[in-house]
């Protein structure tokens, strides 16, 4: 028998973003050979990580992703010839600009997980589940959401009472 | 409104194990659009498609969501279901909660709430969808075959039997590969050169096949039905038109001692040489690096004495382009050496057997061309180090394969069935001499195989010792075999005058770099892979190109054949029509919106982006956009990621598809 | 400490641009010319299209000259005649973007006569033209300005620039502190600006880059950016902008000058510039028809981020 | 000495003994693929220290006197369900008969004595007597082994059942019987037989 | 078959001594089904196992020997005991087969070797000669409510393609004479096991353990009894028994009958004319307690 699960406070919602031929057939391997891993992520499949536009990540974010995978064919394997070449370079400027807006990026990963690789789709699904989960919930873009224009305090009657009647 | 109708798949029990399949379609079906949700044992059966087609035509369904295994597996069923019933195949998608939830929880509870979202999320996709219509391209009838072994050549044949062309292109002066090498064959000890000659005979004379030697394949582009192959033809330094094959200039070259490759280095031949006898095309090549013209610009003995005058220094490589609508992969294995290889390898090396420095130490195929009538040694068993005739020999099974921490978990699959064939071939030329075999398992599934093995031993007098070696080293002129027979469970030790390793097959050196320019998938080991390990073994998933052959994976003669003859029977149905149906997965230029930066263009691994100009009534350019030829396109998106403005689109996968997605979850 | 900063020069250049001017309008080389003239507040200076020579003599160069003119070549191009070739008055820092637009196809250089100004520096604001020029007054990009000759133009005044001083990079400065903090603390100070942002689209209105005739952050169908200025709707679209800025932005800076919010825009193109510049070598606005950084790639790119 | 390295070439394996094992028990020790199917239903392989399948893997290396210095094929109770369930029809019962001939020739350096004992004197019963007489042989048998009380206690049971007969007569024709014997030996001695 | 079955017999050592029960039962038996039976004059002893574990040309020549001496008696030779049936068969194939064991073996015995002759043993006689209906038909008191384990031993069936009696693995032929007298057999699963009857002298530890195991199973299978056709097994473990309950802490009192003795029983004979007083384990309470006395 399997271990008792241990049941965690907080389930962190992961989103991934995988080409359809490498990542999501590594990850249908890992089905086909009943591994184990989180059931916290949730797949979106594209044809190629080319295809994978960096607004996608941000409106995962907004979304209420804690953590956003995006997985690929290995450099040199993509279907497409070079679509994750093209993906490479795109992510690796976005995710420097994510990083100087505030976003950790241990909330991000990438990875190249091929077809032949199940155990290593669990392996990158799992560390990131946990990772996220010890960093706990995205609250950022979920207050930014929350938020109004103004971000400045309300703090004289006034202004309280202009507020009140919007 | 759309009117979604979504069928969640027991799969068996293989879904409903873990997921509650019957509150995923009751929560699904409280979804907004979703007009129809029902549960049912197995989607992909008869009936299970029968239930699909009738709720699409009495509930009067606009879209579709089958919840069950990967799109990978069924999509295709389910969209000709769908398409039956007379929607358009595109509005129906497939929620994946097998592979990607059932089979990977445990907990009923999760995987159930993780089903409601993957389907939720279709759902919400499904809406999205957008009507497509199939495109046809047309289908260039003439076929590339990638190597001249025996399983291109069975290729090649076969198409061209057919009444197609056949294009085949070989890495070496000559085809026949590695049969070529062998000397006699499993089960049937029938001499492989015998079987093999004509066949190499055949493609030469062939008026559909065209052969293109010492030649490699240099770039790959376009698509099934129509792809553009350039071709290197390396320079051979022999006009293959003027000449006849007299072979004067071999014997009158003054360079004589340049091992032979194909001799596995036993033999010596000449700088300007045919690798063997039987060569096709019988034509020589200059081997540059050896040829004393080309190293001091003096000699040129082989050009004075050609009578035809085909010896031409001058010639360089050259490239050419042929269309083809169909590839055959068929490049064949190469063999694991036990060699020390570089640092941070996947594969290593048996510094235990003394990393291939003991001088007779051999491989298989170094045996092969021992025993062969027409090898360096006239069929005479002689160790290379002193050229006795060993009186011990042993031979040692898996070298390499099966053994993980060498890098290689796989089974070769011919090694047992060939040392079988050495122990004969030795006891029928040394009859004094005694074989021993290491070995772990005897794996001999194939027609008469088993019982070629058991006349191995019984009738041959092989001694097969079951446990694998230690340590090989050298004492004196004898090389001490460190083993043990684990069926008595004693230390075997064995002083042998020459061992033999059956070291593993491992894809052509390359097959990478050719995958790469193909755009095929490979594994670990480089060895190529097909659509699916049962139901298409001779496909790729890249549509066009298919394999024959050990470059897909260890095979003996019989399965090389077959498969070869498999992948000829994929190219001739392709061939059979003259127009290819595609799978509309293709890029559209919103004309309004684009502005010509071509970003598109600069990504397109595929050159389908063309400019298009705009002009008004009277002829004036109002703008140069982006046009995207559909039968070019690979369908990747990469240009729709690129688009600032968003102007090009990936049907299938477009924005709002793929948004939708997102903000349902 | 203020340190003058000499603008000598600009009165020959700006007699060299008139002279330049008349000739090939009068021969008849372009049909028409962008420059700067003399704006109505005493100092200030504004973009003019001129077609006839006698007009030439609008032309100026100040330090109020702030503006890039290479947005009128595209979609502020309504003034433009659309037959034959248009002169075009650049600075060093205006040429890049220029360069920018012949790489995606929106000018063609044969088309465009350039008029290359050598400059020592233009103003930060142009809230009070009439100021004198100095290293507090002159604007950022200028403090980091490596090209205040312009390269490859069909003429330039020949003057002779004088020194200027070293200068505080200030958003090489700027960078470098934000780095430093954690990613909290960032985030705050993105919020804060960002927050600020009410949707002008005057940094979208006034980027040479900004060409497209449907901005993605525009679209409805669907929705990629919420279009109402609230905070998360600003935060997208501004790293959008920059992400859509990478590797073609050379840093004219007009964004930031024209955000009536002060937005420190230009610190995200420069923050990517530095790290295409680190990742790939690569510096946007030196070469034509080169495919950028983010639509080419090599085989050996840096994937250390990806597992 | 199981233990000990295997030293493995033409001189150490004897095929010649192999070849008589070969002969006399009519079957191939080469056809054996050790599968092992024999020790899996040997009532007898846990009282050895070479299994039924490690003799024949034993012969099939020529390495005989490590089987003949072991004790096994006196434990074989010729039962046959080796041979029987062998699917190689590889005659075990018959192997284990003739290495214990060769054994017995070679006055068996073997440890086991009783097995041979008993064998012995019952071969000497039918030369003597035509029939085998169990109180005789089994009297015989204890003193010889000096287990003189063994199995003293079936005695008078058995003897009052009438199952052990004091007085035994023999054959009209034992010479008959004493020919044969004498007749075999002969052969032996030409080398007619083995 | 109407006409009167004759058979020469050879009874072997056993019966002549530790088995004579068997002999006795078996004499009585034939007589009451009126089966003629002739004892082979100055038969040997075939040579058991014995002779074939160390000199398997002595073992066949002897078997050769009592062969050629049973041609004297009219009628296929009956023999009794499993053992010597094995023996006797296994040298007719063995000769049959190898030309040079023939050739050896004709000269030890000076005679040539007849191999026409066939050999049965008692139950193929029974259950197949006489046939299961006429035995069927002689039965005067079906053995009802008895539950036997057939126990066949080793030498009755194998090796395969030799003595030929039945299934090598799964025979019938016991549990078919018995259930054609009335009685009802048990499913068990020791009943081919080795009761290694070769080491009764040389190794009785041996002996114990072996047989110890195939009594627990036949007790585990419910049965009341157990029925051989070997006097070796029967040795074993009827002989035995007592023994090994002491050796294992536990009680079997199983009674082992002959084949004859219980097919007698059935046929009406007396306790006196099978034997049963020379059984070891007493088996006339179960008798009288399943009212078959």
């Amino acid at each position: 028998m399997h271990p008792e699960k241990q049941k965690h406070a907080f389930e962190p919602k992961i989103i991934a973003f995988v080409c359809t031929w490498c990542t999501y057939a590594g990850a249908d391997l890992a089905g086909t050979s009943r591994m184990q891993y989180p059931s916290n992520v949730r797949v979106l499949k594209f044809p190629c990580t080319g295809r994978i536009d960096p607004v996608f990540i941000l409106k995962a974010f907004q979304q209420g992703a804690d953590g956003v995978l995006v997985s690929g064919c290995h450099p040199g394997d993509c279907h497409y010839i070079a679509g994750n070449f093209h993906a490479r370079r795109r992510f690796a400027a976005f995710r420097k600009l994510l990083e100087f807006v505030g976003v950790d990026l241990n909330r991000l990963q990438f990875s190249w997980v091929s077809a032949a690789e199940g155990g290593k789709w669990v392996e990158v699904v799992t560390d990131l589940t946990e990772k996220v989960r010890a960093m706990g919930l995205m609250t950022e873009f979920k207050e930014l959401a929350l938020e109004e224009q103004w971000s400045g305090t309300i703090d004289t009657p006034e202004l309280k009472e202009a507020y009140d009647q919007i | 409104m759309s009117r979604i109708g979504v069928f969640i798949c027991h799969c068996g029990e293989n879904i409903s194990r873990t997921v509650d399949v019957e509150r995923v379609a009751r929560e699904v079906g409280q979804l907004p659009g979703v007009a129809f949700s029902t549960d049912y044992k197995y989607m992909c059966s008869d009936p299970g498609q029968n239930l699909l087609k009738k709720a699409i035509q009495e509930q009067k369904l606009s879209h579709v969501v089958v919840a069950a295994c990967s799109p990978r597996m069924h999509e295709r069923t389910f969209r000709k279901a769908v398409e039956a019933a007379g929607l358009n195949p595109f509005l129906c998608e497939m929620a994946n909660i097998r592979e990607h939830c059932s089979w990977v929880h445990e907990d009923k509870e999760e995987a159930t709430v993780k089903a409601v979202e993957i389907v939720g999320m279709m759902v919400e996709r499904v809406k999205k969808n957008r009507v497509l219509p199939t495109i046809t391209v047309p289908v260039t009838k003439r076929a590339l075959v990638i190597g001249g072994g025996i399983a291109g050549i069975q290729a090649a044949l076969d198409i061209a039997d057919c009444g197609h062309e056949v294009i085949l292109v070989e890495r070496e002066p000559s085809i026949g590969g590695h049969m070529a090498q062998l000397s006699e064959t499993f089960p049937t000890l029938d001499c492989s050169q015998c079987i093999m000659t004509p066949k190499m005979v055949d493609v030469a004379n062939h008026p559909k096949i065209k052969l293109y030697t010492w030649s490699e394949i240099e770039r790959v582009e376009g698509y099934i039905g129509n792809f553009q192959v350039t071709i290197k033809r390396k320079a051979r330094s022999v006009d293959e038109d003027k000449c006849t094959g007299c072979g004067v200039c071999m014997e009158k070259c003054p360079v004589r001692k340049i091992p032979n490759k194909f001799d596995c280095n036993l033999g010596m031949r000449p700088a300007i040489y045919v690798p063997f006898p039987q060569a096709v095309p019988n034509t020589p090549v200059i081997d540059r690096e050896n040829c004393i013209k080309f190293k001091t610009g003096k000699c040129g003995l082989c050009q004075k004495v050609c009578g035809p005058g085909a010896v031409d220094y001058e010639q360089e490589d050259i490239l050419i382009v042929e269309a083809v609508g169909a590839i055959v992969v068929a490049t064949g294995f190469d063999l694991y050496t036990i060699d020390e290889k570089p640092k941070g390898s996947l594969i290593k090396g048996y510094g235990e057997f003394g990393h291939g420095k003991i001088p007779d130490v051999v491989d298989g195929m170094t045996f092969e061309r021992l025993a062969s009538a027409s090898g360096p040694t006239g069929g005479k068993i002689l160790r290379p180090s002193d050229g006795k005739e060993p009186k011990q020999i042993v031979f040692i099974q898996c070298i390499g394969s099966r053994a993980r921490e060498k890098g290689i978990s796989y089974c070769s699959k011919v090694c047992c069935m060939y040392t079988a064939k050495h122990t004969m071939l030795y006891h029928h030329k040394v009859h004094d001499g005694q074989a021993y075999v290491f070995f772990m398992d005897a794996r001999t599934p194939g027609k008469s195989y088993d019982e070629f093995w058991r006349r191995s031993i019984e009738e041959e007098e092989a001694v097969y010792i079951r446990g694998m070696v230690s340590r090989l080293y050298q004492k004196g002129d004898k090389i001490v075999v460190m083993g043990s027979d684990i069926a008595v469970g004693v230390q075997v030790e064995i002083e042998a005058d020459m061992v033999v390793l059956a070291t593993a097959i491992q894809p052509q050196k390359g097959a990478d770099t050719l995958a790469q320019k193909l755009g095929i998938s490979y594994d670990k080991y480089n060895f190529y892979s097909e659509a699916h390990a049962k139901l298409r073994p001779v496909e790729c998933a890249t549509a066009g190109i298919y394999l024959a052959g050990a470059c897909q994976g260890p095979k003996d003669i019989p399965d090389t054949v077959s498969q070869a003859s498999a992948a000829a029977a994929k190219v001739m149905t392709l061939f059979s029509k003259d127009k290819l149906e595609r799978e509309p997965i293709v890029a559209r230029v919103k004309e309004a919106g684009c502005v010509g930066c071509f970003y598109c263009k600069k990504v397109c691994p595929y050159g389908a982006v063309e400019e298009k100009e705009i002009r008004d009534r009277q002829g004036n350019l109002i703008k140069v956009v982006a046009y995207v030829n559909p039968g070019v396109c690979g369908g990747c998106g990469t240009c729709q990621a690129t688009c600032p403005s968003k102007s090009v689109e990936l049907d299938g996968y477009t924005d709002e598809q793929i948004v939708a997605m997102i903000e349902s979850l | 400490m203020t340190q003058p900063i000499d603008t000598s020069i600009y009165a020959a250049v700006t007699e060299a641009i008139r002279s330049e001017a008349k000739r090939i309008l009068s021969e008849g080389q372009v049909s028409a010319i962008v420059g700067y003239a003399v704006a109505r507040r005493k100092g200030s200076a504004q973009p003019i299209v001129i077609s006839d020579a006698a007009d030439v003599s609008k032309l100026i160069f100040t330090p109020a000259c702030v503006n890039n003119l290479s947005v009128y070549l595209t979609k502020a191009k309504k003034e433009i005649p659309k037959n034959g070739k248009i002169g075009i008055v650049v600075k060093g820092c205006d040429l890049k973007a220029l360069v920018g637009l012949m790489g995606e196809s929106q000018l063609k250089r044969e088309d465009l006569f350039l008029i290359g100004v050598p400059c020592a520096g233009v103003l930060g604001s142009v809230l009070q033209p009439d100021t004198e020029l100095t290293s507090d007054t002159i604007a950022s990009k200028c403090r980091e300005c490596g090209e205040r000759l312009p390269q490859g133009c069909d003429f330039v005044p020949s003057v002779t620039l004088p020194a200027t001083p070293e200068q505080e990079q200030i958003y090489a400065a700027e960078i470098a502190r934000l780095e430093a903090l954690t990613p909290a603390e960032r985030w705050a100070y993105w919020k804060e600006q960002f927050s600020k942002c009410i949707k002008c689209y005057a940094c979208r209105q006034v980027c040479p880059f900004c060409f497209c005739e449907q901005c993605l952050c525009d679209r409805n169908k669907p929705q990629m950016v919420e279009t109402t200025p609230r905070p998360a709707g600003n935060f997208a679209w501004h790293v959008i902008r920059a992400m859509h800025l990478a590797g073609r932005c050379a840093g004219c800076a007009e964004c930031e000058r024209v955000c009536p919010m002060d937005i420190p825009l230009n610190l995200l193109n420069r923050k990517m510039a530095k790290e295409l510049k680190e990742l790939y070598d690569y510096e946007a606005g030196f070469e034509v028809n080169d495919k950028g950084p983010l639509a080419s790639y090599d085989d050996k790119d840096d994937q250390s981020f990806i597992k | 000495m199981k233990k000990k390295k295997m030293i493995i070439s033409q001189e150490t394996m004897d095929v010649d003994f192999v070849r008589k094992v070969e002969a006399l028990s009519g079957t191939s020790v080469r056809r054996c693929f050790q599968c092992g199917k024999c020790s899996a239903g040997c009532p007898m392989a846990t009282f050895m220290e070479h299994p039924p399948n490690r003799v024949v893997r034993l012969l099939q290396l020529g390495q005989w006197r490590r089987i003949i210095e072991g004790r096994s094929i006196w434990f074989c109770a010729s039962c046959e369900t080796c041979s029987t369930r062998c699917p190689n029809k590889v005659h075990l019962a018959s192997i284990m008969d003739a290495l214990r001939k060769l054994s017995w020739d070679a006055d068996g350096p073997s440890k086991e004595s009783y097995v041979q004992l008993a064998n012995k004197l019952f071969l000497q019963n039918i030369r003597t007597y035509g029939r085998q007489y169990e109180l005789r042989l089994a009297t015989v048998f204890n003193v010889k082994s000096g287990q003189f009380l063994k199995d003293m206690m079936l005695g008078p049971k058995l003897l009052s059942k009438g199952k052990l007969k004091m007085f035994h007569s023999k054959n009209k024709n034992l010479s008959e019987i004493e020919k044969i014997f004498s007749r075999i030996e002969e052969m032996r001695k030409k080398g007619e037989a083995l | 078959m109407n006409s009167k079955l004759n058979y020469a017999y050879y009874p072997g050592c056993s019966l002549h001594a530790s088995a004579g029960e068997y002999d006795l039962s078996t004499r009585e038996l034939f007589k009451e089904l009126s089966i003629g039976l002739t004892e082979v004059p100055d038969w040997f002893c075939c040579g058991a196992t014995p002779a074939h574990n160390v000199d398997e040309l002595l073992s066949l020549s002897l078997c050769a020997k009592n062969l050629e001496l049973a041609e004297q008696v009219e009628g296929d030779l009956a023999v009794a005991c499993a053992a010597c049936f094995s023996r006797l068969k296994f040298t007719q194939h063995t000769l049959e087969e190898n030309a040079t064991k023939r050739k050896q073996v004709e000269k030890a015995i000076d005679a040539p070797v007849k191999l026409d002759g066939k050999v049965k043993h008692l139950l193929e006689i029974l259950a197949r000669d006489l046939g299961l209906e006429r035995l069927a038909a002689a039965v005067k008191k079906p053995l009802s409510g008895l539950k036997v384990a057939c126990y066949y031993g080793c030498l009755l069936t194998r090796p395969p393609d030799v003595p030929n009696l039945d299934c090598v693995e799964a025979p019938t032929i016991m549990e078919d004479v018995l259930k054609a007298v009335g009685a009802e057999t048990v499913a068990w699963t020791h009943r081919m096991e080795c009761c290694g009857a070769n080491f009764t002298l040389s190794r009785p530890g041996v002996v114990i353990q072996l047989t110890n195991a195939i009594l627990d199973s036949a007790k585990a299978a419910g049965a009341d009894c157990v029925m051989v056709g070997c006097p070796l097994c029967h040795g074993n473990l009827d002989i035995r028994q007592k023994e090994i309950e002491g050796v294992y802490s536990t009680s079997y009192n199983l009674p082992v009958f002959y084949i004859t003795q219980l097919v007698g029983l059935a046929c009406g004979l007396t306790a006196d004319k099978l034997g049963l007083g020379a059984l070891i384990v007493n088996p006339m309470p179960l008798l009288k307690e399943k009212q078959l006395l």
